[in-house]
């Protein structure tokens, strides 16, 4: 990319360091051409708690290996011992970031494989608590990636807005964070007054910051600099490694579960997906941005379409001994990182017999990542975690 | 650290038994609890030094106005190791803006003050937090968020987590919640504050006063002691 | 020269001057930093008391004697240029010990600091220390080439190297200050100020979310205190050499701190706003616009 | 290249510096959690009635249920109250939702900053807290938001005009599916277990049903009670009325699940699923004055233990009040043969048609048998004596009941008043009501009562199903005296009636002498309760018993007299109930086989 | 969907085929042809993506399930394919090469599970755990709530009472049962 061949420093990577007949690096770090760099897990420039085990040459990666675990819980073993009721407390806290999805993932589940039909007024409440679910997700990632090249101000206005989301949340679902909003049959509450006035009052506050981060990142003359050509995504990765979400729209692949597999009234809504057919960070973070636009205008449809009033819950068996006969299922949603899934096995008694999460970031922050880190600069590791958007607490769950 | 390492080090250890320190042999120790348990200290601890006791300024009047400095000027260490960290950005963004309070984050564990153990900790992040925890210069302080820390929270049954922070290191503050929203972590702030004034948080101490029942804890669930081989 | 225990009392008194006024400076910049993010930030003291909780800290490790030497040669890095940096025009008292040819000396202190801290935190052991201190040496190279150019242009232009007799060449006219008399060197300068700073989209060197703090990683307690009361010294000082060096000196205290804040301000006004640059980025930045313009000015002069 | 634009675009941000930060003055104070937050705990401590649902739905195992000082334990109030640890909760207010009797919510209080990991446990509503008054905060969300059904299931019945000329039974039972539906709204508290008697396993059988395990319900059922089908008809159902859904909706029909489980065996069975085919004897034998509820059930269980019965009865057939006192419609004949048989076949003997006194003394039992057992029920009426009331058309409900069942002709006039609001008066007014819809085409009964509708002693659903069945029932008012005209019935004058007890809380009624009421009737039923007949007691025996209040024979809690042979219990012990009786049997049956066993 | 299934039941064994919903479908093959089907589905039946290989422990039966996810953006539904594989000496054959991620997959069950997959890379490092020295951790038969309890010592202090039991020792305490 680099016209000017006496500035391009990037040194040719063909040669060495050498492979063994296996292709494996061979990576001698006695050698004093290598040093190994931990990145994480107490490190500010890793999403989460997780970490990378980096050997560079230079300022170059020759290796990456991601590790997690440090937030391993060992949700799938608690639920299989919890019944299903008292797996919603505990399977929103598999992703922090949007818990919501777990939420609506395991009811379907459920309501599924019990056949149960949700009121219409529930699945508009739902979809409202998705969407808002990734709004505020989108507030923290979108200006995050300016974040990772030191670009703070966006975070700030974005943390920012994002707590106002928290408030509407706190108010309809009376949690912060985690909202324990969805339940098996329906929801836990309507719309309070005045909900519509408040969240429109924020709506237009996020329609100021989406210019305000237009001009301060997408049009910045050092963002783009940094984030063009920069962790690309080759179009032949996407089945190979099963990228999903925003990160396969932004190489050209229409992957959007919200399109694909039409679920609670997102056939009602009119939205369509954006793509792009070269993804770099900075077409990535653009994706989101456009994400960032259409949610807001998402959740302004479903606020002139939702009922005024109506049934949030069909009646369940008591939730106490509820029993779901041995089947199962499996269940997706569009989270903001792309295809979030539950696979669920009932085995006839009170409790499930496994819960498997199939988060985006399973693929996009181990084999992926790994994969796009070799050859690029220790200082676009960062950038390159944030713009996959990984979430380990959903990797190790 | 390969195995291969590992074992020379055990071989060197039978081998110069008798030249070490007395403060790195082998020997029993009893703990604070009445039991007794055996200490390798050259394989059970991290630092290359047992930690020190650093005893507060004997002149009231000095003593007092460090710690009025070390309360008004709290560095946290940014080390988010569980769910409560997605509240440390609402914290030092405009809504709350803890740097008001002269709460500010920092990088390093060297240069922080302030250890916010947000939320849960399994069994292989406690290993990194006691590492950087023993990093952070004395005096220091911890503030436990939310359930997980106090006694188990969600996961007290979980295989991976521990269910008592204060079992692995002294804790001044605890905040309940689950998670505790940023306001109750300033209030908590604000909790730590009139401790470090009143010249009351002086765990750091603690730690190292109770070294080893502290570590005996730490080492009856970390199982592998294998840290990366440069000191991070 | 004969002792003079007047001068010496004085320059200590300046010295106290300007750290102090390093450390509101980078306490009203941070404030106003905040305001652009729409907060308040931290009390305006914030940066004494925490240089007294630095030094309240009462553990320290140390990983050899480079170790504490670094922040020593840090700090004697700022207060040499300090030292030789004539701080108030036309004043006996406030000159310090700024001779002929005392340009060619500062430009040498400015890297003194960073070469001390180099060994200092290499011995540290920490391989962000390490990363971290090679990219500084490889920026803090590049900042001083069009930065030496533009000092070139202007020894040229005002035939000294001694910075009062530039400050005094200055004089009379705001018309004569260089800014305006040399506008391309002023220009080269002024972009390389933004390196010397250290605020992005240069500070590559402490970049916290990826190698954490940088060079300073392991440093804590007095050491940091050290280093960051040479930070409010360096910054006041590099202010004022380049105030002394493009915009005609200052003839009372007063005059210093504004145009030094105006300057120090000038970084963090580019730096709040832009994003940091790779180091092979920022290199290639400064090996091209500021060192041309460096060298017009140059050949202008 | 870069353009200018993406130089310069940036600055923009700069204008904020201007603008007032949005920053919160004072986080701390200044931000109440939303009116929905879900902030720490709160407890209606008066309303909260100690039923663990919150513990057994906290999936971080946060509540502890323990008992608080101040709060006795009694019927519908276990006395336990929840403490939470805050080292374990979540808030996720799962407890609040499937609270029973809503006394659960949470504040908007949040913030709770300590020292000592130990502080963080309380009893809400118990140790009191900055936020018990804080009005907002979680509370379960309304309406149509349940955890559990809240309404029964529905019940097959026949119509009113379909069962109104008949003594066919009109409650159908539950299908399986309503019995399963009925059963999954348990909440498994176990609450109504100590209320129950006989202290049946209710959360037990409950769950069998939702297992569709029968087998194992009814194995239940006769842990502690040998009368399933009985009891699942006529019980009095106490443990209903302290059922925690009660609270919040329609309490589990306890006696229909009952029902359920024994009506879907057959009786052959029986012997095999409760694995008392082989009992072993013990040679030693009993005699049990009396084949009702208490005397059969002692009969059962000292069967189980392998003692020989043998029960006395005065009437031709086994059942006592349950057959003599309880009409058709509601407890079928066959159903009662279905228990009782199964009883006979462990090996009781049963004597009919002989009356103790008369034709055995009770000393030749004593003789005879190593224990006594007599539950001999009561038999007689009471009488209100007011005036007229010893006419020849004035009746005991009891007598005519029993005559009824016993297929006697008995006298139906065309107008009938019924005096009594228990379940006795609702049997025969609805009987008489039959029985006038068969002679006469038309319904005119009428039933009144001291006690005002509210209050009324008779179960709820009697009097519905009464009135639906054209009886009109008038409560609320004191007979004063029957008109006789012509030694005629002419009808019943009654008054106002104010009060039943006075202050000290003895029974005297109180009546508005000026509001004043005449019923007319052809014939007055009086239906104000029973008395023993202890005649069968001799004189010699009755001296050495100790006598209890209100003319009652002192027992122990094994129902043991002070005479150790001799054991009284049902109805002449605990008064008219055939679950108490049942209950009665089971204890007196414990207590003769430690009488005995210590005999040896 | 139906077609499929009846398309690929002529080379393939397939048993047990559930139509879960009208895009989702379940059926097992047994052990020595699930990646043949596995291969074949992604090569010929447009099976491109690959969405997770996950495992269920019936211990009652002595068996891990083994379920293969796959999606068909195209068709726009998804195939699992069930195999059951003994739970002593669990083994598979690796799928790594198929797709990348399937590497990770193998990794998590052969920690989470024991189930080796000879081949796959880095397999035997550890993923998530770190020192774990017990019986694979999501295994049924280990107990999580006694070995945290064995482990972690939850705080002294709590006890509570079963509403009935603690009536019972109330209101009738003589009475024997």
């Amino acid at each position: 990319m680099m016209k000017n061949s006496i500035f391009n420093i990037s040194p040719d990577r063909s040669k060495y360091p050498e492979k063994d007949a296996e292709g494996n690096l061979m990576v001698d770090l006695d050698s004093q051409k290598y040093v190994k760099l931990w990145q994480g897990p107490q490190h500010p420039g890793v999403t989460g708690n997780m970490s990378l085990e980096l050997t560079i040459s230079g300022d170059e990666i020759i290796q990456a290996k991601t590790h997690v675990g440090y937030l391993h819980r060992g949700f799938e073993k608690l639920m299989e011992r919890r019944k299903y009721i008292q797996c919603f407390p505990t399977c929103i806290r598999m992703c922090v970031a949007e818990p919501d999805y777990n939420e609506y993932n395991l009811a379907a589940g459920i309501e599924e494989l019990s056949g149960i039909e949700v009121p219409e007024m529930a699945q508009w409440l739902r979809t409202l608590v998705l969407e808002m679910a990734r709004l505020q997700s989108l507030l923290r990632v979108v200006p995050g990636q300016g974040g990772t090249f030191a670009l703070g101000l966006g975070v700030q206005w974005g943390v920012y807005l994002r707590d106002l989301i928290l408030d509407l949340f706190e108010e309809l679902t009376g949690g912060r964070v985690y909202h324990m909003y969805i339940l098996p049959g329906g929801v836990r509450g309507l719309l309070p007054d005045g909900f519509k006035k408040r969240m429109e009052e924020t709506l237009k506050k996020i329609d100021e910051f989406v210019v305000n981060i237009d001009n301060l990142m997408f049009s910045n003359a050092v963002f783009k600099q940094r984030a063009k050509d920069v962790g690309i995504i080759q179009p032949e990765w996407i089945d190979q490694f099963g990228i999903v979400g925003p990160n396969a729209r932004s190489a050209g692949f229409m992957r959007d579960v919200r399109k694909d597999y039409p679920y609670l009234v997102y056939d009602q809504l009119d939205f369509e997906p954006m793509t792009m057919n070269y993804s770099d960070i900075y077409n990535r973070a653009r994706l989101r941005w456009h994400d960032l636009i259409m949610t807001v205008d998402l959740i302004r449809q479903i606020m002139a379409k939702i009922p005024e009033t109506g049934d949030i819950k069909a009646p369940t068996p008591n939730v106490l001994h509820w029993k779901i006969p041995r089947n199962e299922t499996y269940i997706r949603s569009e989270s903001s990182r792309g295809e979030y899934g539950f696979y669920m096995v009932s085995d006839g008694t009170d409790k499930p017999r496994r819960i498997n999460l199939r988060g985006p970031s399973y693929v996009h922050a181990i084999s992926l990542l790994e994969h796009m880190l070799i050859n690029a600069n220790i200082a676009d590791t960062a950038a390159i975690m944030v713009s996959l958007q990984t979430c380990p607490p959903e990797i190790e769950r | 650290m390969t195995n291969e390492t590992n074992n020379i080090v055990e071989d060197k250890l039978e081998l110069e038994d008798k030249f070490l320190a007395p403060e790195n042999r082998k020997r029993q120790v009893t703990t604070p609890d009445g039991t007794i348990i055996e200490v390798d200290p050259l394989r059970d601890y991290f630092s290359d030094a047992r930690p020190q006791i650093y005893r507060p300024n004997s002149i009231p009047v000095i003593e007092n106005f460090l710690n009025w400095a070390r309360a008004e000027s709290l560095w946290v260490l940014g080390f988010g190791t569980g769910c409560g960290s997605i509240e440390l950005p609402p914290l030092t963004t405009p809504r709350f803006d803890a740097y008001r309070f002269g709460v500010q984050m920092r990088a390093t564990p060297r240069q922080s003050n302030v250890f916010i153990i947000s939320g849960y900790l399994s069994v292989k992040t406690l290993k990194r937090v006691v590492r950087s925890y023993e990093q952070m210069p004395n005096p220091k302080y911890v503030i436990a968020l939310g359930s997980c820390t106090i006694n188990g929270g969600m996961y007290y049954d979980s295989y991976n987590t521990i269910n008592r922070l204060d079992q692995y290191m002294p804790v001044d503050v605890y905040i309940a919640g689950c998670m505790p929203r940023p306001e109750a972590l300033l209030a908590g702030f604000n909790k730590l504050k009139e401790l470090i004034k009143a010249g009351k948080a002086e765990k750091a101490n603690e730690y190292v006063e109770n070294f080893d029942w502290y570590k005996a804890n730490q080492k009856k669930i970390i199982k592998d002691w294998n840290m990366p081989d440069y000191n991070w | 020269m004969d002792f003079d225990l007047t001068k010496l009392l004085f320059t200590l008194l300046g010295l106290l001057i300007v750290l102090n006024w390093g450390i509101l400076m980078s306490g009203i910049i941070r404030k106003i930093g905040a305001r652009v993010a729409k907060r308040y930030g931290i009390p305006v003291y914030q940066g004494w008391i925490d240089l007294i909780k630095n030094y309240a800290i009462r553990s320290q490790i140390t990983h050899g004697i480079m170790f504490y030497l670094g922040p020593v040669f840090r700090l004697s890095g700022g207060v040499g240029l300090f030292l030789f940096m004539p701080m108030i025009f036309g004043s006996e008292h406030w000159s310090n010990y700024s001779f002929q040819g005392d340009l060619i000396l500062l430009m040498y202190f400015q890297f003194f600091g960073m070469l001390g801290m180099a060994l200092g935190a290499g011995e540290g052991g920490h391989p962000n220390s390490a990363i971290g201190i090679s990219r500084g040496l490889s920026q803090f190279t590049t900042i001083e080439v069009p930065m030496t150019l533009a000092v070139i242009a202007i020894a040229i232009q005002y035939h000294t190297l001694s910075i009062a007799d530039i400050v005094a060449a200055q004089q009379g006219s705001i018309l004569n200050w260089t800014v305006f008399t040399n506008p391309f060197a002023t220009v080269a300068a002024m972009l390389s100020v933004l390196g010397a700073f250290g605020h992005s989209p240069f500070n590559l060197v402490k970049a916290p979310n990826e190698i954490p703090i940088g060079p300073p990683t392991e440093y804590h307690g007095t050491f940091l205190g050290v280093l960051r009361t040479n930070a409010a010294i360096l910054h006041v000082i590099e202010a004022v050499l380049f105030m002394n060096l493009f915009f005609g000196g200052a003839s009372n205290w007063f005059e210093l701190f504004l145009k030094s804040f105006l300057i120090y301000f000038w970084s963090v006004f580019v730096g709040m706003v832009f994003p940091r640059f790779r180091i092979e980025q920022s290199v290639r930045w400064f090996l091209k616009i500021p060192t041309l313009l460096g060298i017009i000015a140059i050949i202008l002069a | 290249m870069t353009s200018l634009k993406d130089i310069l675009s940036p600055f923009t941000a700069w204008k904020n510096v201007i603008l007032e930060p949005v920053t919160i003055k004072d986080p701390i104070n200044d931000r109440p959690g939303a009116a929905r937050y879900r902030g720490f705990h709160k407890n209606d401590i008066t309303k909260c009635i100690g039923c663990g649902t919150c513990e057994d739905i906290c999936e971080n195992e946060a509540i502890d249920m323990v008992p608080v000082e101040g709060i006795e334990t009694k019927d519908g109030d276990s006395g336990l109250r929840p403490k939470i640890d805050y080292g374990r909760c979540c808030w996720c207010a799962l407890c609040v939702d499937v609270c029973t009797t809503n006394s659960l919510s949470m504040s908007n209080e949040y913030k709770w900053i300590d020292t000592d990991p130990d502080n963080f446990r309380f009893i809400p509503g118990v140790d009191k807290k900055s936020w018990d008054d804080n009005e907002a905060g979680w509370k379960k969300p309304e309406p149509n938001y349940e955890f559990y059904g809240l309404k029964r299931a529905e019940m097959g019945e026949l119509h009113p005009e379909e069962r109104d000329h008949s003594f066919i039974e009109f409650i159908k039972g539950y299908s399986k599916q309503q019995a399963q539906e009925e059963a999954d709204r348990c909440v498994e508290c176990g609450i109504c277990t100590a209320t129950c008697p006989a202290h049946m396993g209710i959360p037990d059988y409950i769950r069998a049903i939702r297992n569709d395990d029968i087998e194992e319900g009814l194995r239940v059922l006769y842990e502690t009670n040998p009368l399933p089908e009985i009891c699942g008809r006529i019980c009095t159902h106490k443990c209903e009325s302290v059922c925690s859904i009660g609270h919040k909706g329609e309490p589990l029909s306890i006696r229909w699940l009952k029902r359920y489980i024994a009506d879907q065996v057959e009786s052959e069975h029986y012997k095999k699923i409760l694995e008392t085919e082989n009992l072993v004897k013990n040679g030693k034998k009993v005699a049990i004055i009396g084949a009702g509820p208490s005397g059969l059930s002692a009969a059962y269980y000292l069967s189980l233990l392998g003692y020989e019965c043998t029960i006395f009865e005065k009437l031709p057939e086994a059942g006592g009040m349950m057959r003599y006192g309880i009409p058709e419609y509601r407890l079928p004949y066959d159903q009662i043969d279905k228990d009782i048989n199964y009883i006979l076949s462990l090996g009781v003997e049963i004597r009919y048609n002989v009356n103790i006194g008369s034709d055995i003394t009770l000393d030749q039992l004593h003789l005879d048998y190593d224990a006594v057992f007599a539950g001999t029920g009561l038999h007689l009426g009471r009488s209100t004596r007011i005036d007229g009331s010893d006419h020849e058309n004035v009746y005991q409900s009891i007598e005519l009941l029993r005559k009824i069942t016993l297929g006697e002709e008995i006298h139906v006039a065309e107008k009938i008043v019924v005096i009594g609001g228990g379940n006795v008066a609702m049997d025969i007014t609805r009987s008489l009501a039959r029985l006038q819809k068969i002679k006469y085409g038309k319904v005119q009964t009428l039933a009144t009562s001291l006690e005002t509708e509210d209050k009324m002693p008779a179960d709820r659903e009697e009097v519905v199903e009464a009135r639906e069945e054209g009886a009109i029932i008038d409560p609320g008012w004191a007979p004063q005296s029957i008109e006789i005209v012509d030694g005629k019935v002419k009808g019943l004058h009654v008054t106002q009636c104010l009060s039943l007890f006075d202050a000290t809380g003895a029974f005297n009624p109180q009546c508005n002498l000026d509001n004043k009421k005449f019923f007319e009737a052809d014939m007055v039923v009086e239906s104000i309760g029973q008395g023993m007949d202890l005649g069968y007691i001799s004189e010699n025996i009755k001296d050495n018993l100790t006598m209890g209040p209100r003319g009652r024979i002192q027992v122990d809690k094994y129902f043991q007299t002070s005479l150790p042979w001799l054991f009284l219990g049902g109805d002449i012990i605990q008064g008219p109930d055939v679950i108490h009786g049942i209950a009665n049997g089971h204890q007196a049956a414990r207590g003769i086989d430690n009488y005995l066993n210590a005999k040896g | 969907m139906e077609q499929l299934i009846n398309k690929l039941q002529k080379s393939f064994k397939l048993s047990d085929v559930k139509h879960q919903r009208e895009n989702l479908t379940f059926v097992t093959v047994k052990k020595d042809s699930a990646l043949d089907l596995v291969t074949h589905c992604r090569d010929y039946e447009g099976f491109s993506h690959f969405v997770l290989l996950s495992c269920v422990d019936w211990i009652e039966d002595g068996k891990f399930q083994l379920t293969y996810l796959l999606n068909n953006p195209s068709g726009k539904f998804d195939l699992g394919i069930r195999t059951f594989i003994s739970r002593d000496n669990a083994s598979m054959t690796s799928a790594h090469l198929l797709w990348r991620q399937i590497a990770t997959y193998q990794r998590e069950l052969k920690e989470m599970y024991g189930i080796d997959f000879p081949g796959s890379p880095r397999v035997d490092e550890s993923f998530i755990l770190e020192g774990w020295d017990e019986i694979p951790p999501m295994r049924r038969e280990f107990d999580t709530k006694k070995y945290s309890e064995d482990t972690y010592f939850p705080r002294e202090g709590r006890g509570s009472n079963d509403p009935a039991t603690y009536m019972k020792s109330k209101l009738y305490p003589d009475d024997e049962k």
